[in-house]
């Protein structure tokens, strides 16, 4: 019923090293007619549903059939729930960022984010084996994008996450 | 747009949940307080038919793990049925499949 | 089959000048939790479904009703068509921005585009007894829009379109 | 996604077409040259069935004046039906209702 569209994984991809060099080319270089899509939300719950309408008009302007369309939502929605859970702790007066660039080669969605307490390399990684009411977002982001990247401003305590998807691979 | 409808069938202590619309964090909270509202005391089984959700996440599956502990508390049974594929992906990705009774 | 919500026109509002102050008004004192939304895209006529998506996404996350949505979606896609047409005369290397701006009171749809040669006052206004193949376009959408307006920056040739919708009048 | 299909009733001297999506500038010319290309020398009439259509712009209806000036030099008739509401709507704004058989 959905047919997956071949993402490069490390597997096909040598190293993953080699693997995101070759995400950050594709990332710089985007091609003249990428599309781009900012967003600024309230950092409410409310917006996830938005958000997730916006992503289905930008996969299915591109045609990218159900399986790629519901792990770009997925990891998208994971990411903004986050940003709405912890780093603003459900207060909804404060808003956040959103960035969408694609290309016929890549989709990147970029969440911006006022974090400055957040530490990345603190993130848990879960235990499968114990069955938990939390601490699988991440996880899942991980799993389902080909790139995840955070990356934090110090002096402002901004934060960006970078989600990235290859469609496909030029050369 | 998200709905839930209850049916009983107190003969059978079955309840059955029709949940219709994507299980984010937000939708999830209000299917949570709704089947904690109809949990009974004691030897009833929970079924949630998923055949209308087409969307999961997380946040979903947390209040999944959290309903099944509180209705298994109850010497309760939670039944989840009709999983959508990418539903389902959810479930197997965190092998949350294994630990509930999907079908 | 369609509920038209009540959007307020000049009858209902004193005169033509009064409604305009108080759109402006609106529109500058936006609530902090007002949507945005930023694209830049191809000047080329496959965007605009993407674009009506985008409209689409954002009109039922307000849950405004289809005749609402048609109104938004009609407005937009003719404005965007004429960039296309006129301004870019089908060169598809160009691009251009569109902005969506949404609150409980207002929806905002602002078109910018590079037109150096563009004169909004000699945009003909149609006679509807002359059956044409063309003309209807900019006719359409001040007719459907409560606030059109077009303004230039002659030093740069760049052209913003902005087109509101009222949604419910504060008092 | 734009479809257009044709059902020809060559004994009525008829052609249906059945049209599927949103007409804007895109799609016009691309009903344009389908109907163009099926035009018969003389009497016929050309049936548009727009009941799958929910989105027509200035575009589409240009499109369908010069259809229209086209098939009556053809001695033909241009028939439009089906229309839904938010499409009825823009042939009423632009007083086109009149010009067109349409019901
Ligand atoms: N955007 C963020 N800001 C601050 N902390 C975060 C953010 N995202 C994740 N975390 C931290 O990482 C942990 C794991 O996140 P996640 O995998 O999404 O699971 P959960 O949200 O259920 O805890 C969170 O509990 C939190 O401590
Ligand atoms: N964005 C634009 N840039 C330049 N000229 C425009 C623009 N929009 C409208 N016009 C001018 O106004 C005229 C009327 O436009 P419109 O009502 O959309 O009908 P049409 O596009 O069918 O000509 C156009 O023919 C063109 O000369």
């Amino acid at each position: 019923m959905f047919t997956y569209f071949q993402t490069i994984k490390v597997e096909n991809y040598g190293s993953k090293r080699r693997l995101h060099d070759r995400i950050k080319q594709l990332i710089e270089e985007l091609p003249a007619d990428a599309t781009y899509m900012k967003m600024h939300v309230q950092g409410n719950s409310e917006t996830l549903a938005l958000i997730r309408r916006v992503i289905v008009a930008c996969v299915q302007h591109l045609d990218l059939g159900a399986a790629l369309l519901n792990d770009i939502k997925l990891a998208t929605t994971e990411a903004c729930t986050n940003v709405i859970k912890h780093a603003y702790k459900f207060n909804d007066a404060m808003s956040f960022d959103l960035e969408i660039v694609t290309s016929d080669e890549v989709f990147v969605v970029e969440v911006f984010y006022h974090d400055p307490d957040f530490v990345p390399a603190n993130i848990p990684v879960p235990n499968l084996n114990e069955i938990k009411e939390g601490g699988l977002g991440v996880f899942i982001i991980r799993n389902i994008m080909d790139h995840v990247d955070y990356s934090t401003e110090e002096d402002s305590g901004r934060v960006r996450l970078q989600m990235v998807k290859i469609l496909k691979l030029r050369d | 747009m998200f709905k839930i409808e209850c049916k009983v069938d107190a003969e059978k202590k079955i309840k059955i949940f029709y949940v219709d619309g994507e299980l984010d964090i937000q939708s999830a909270k209000t299917l949570k307080s709704e089947v904690m509202d109809l949990i009974e005391s004691t030897g009833w089984t929970y079924e949630l038919n998923m055949d209308q959700v087409a969307y999961l996440d997380s946040s979903g599956l947390g209040m999944l793990v959290y309903l099944k502990k509180e209705i298994t508390r109850h010497n309760g049974k939670l039944r989840i049925v009709k999983l959508n594929e990418p539903v389902l992906n959810v479930f197997k990705l965190t092998k949350l499949d294994d630990f509930f009774e999907i079908s």
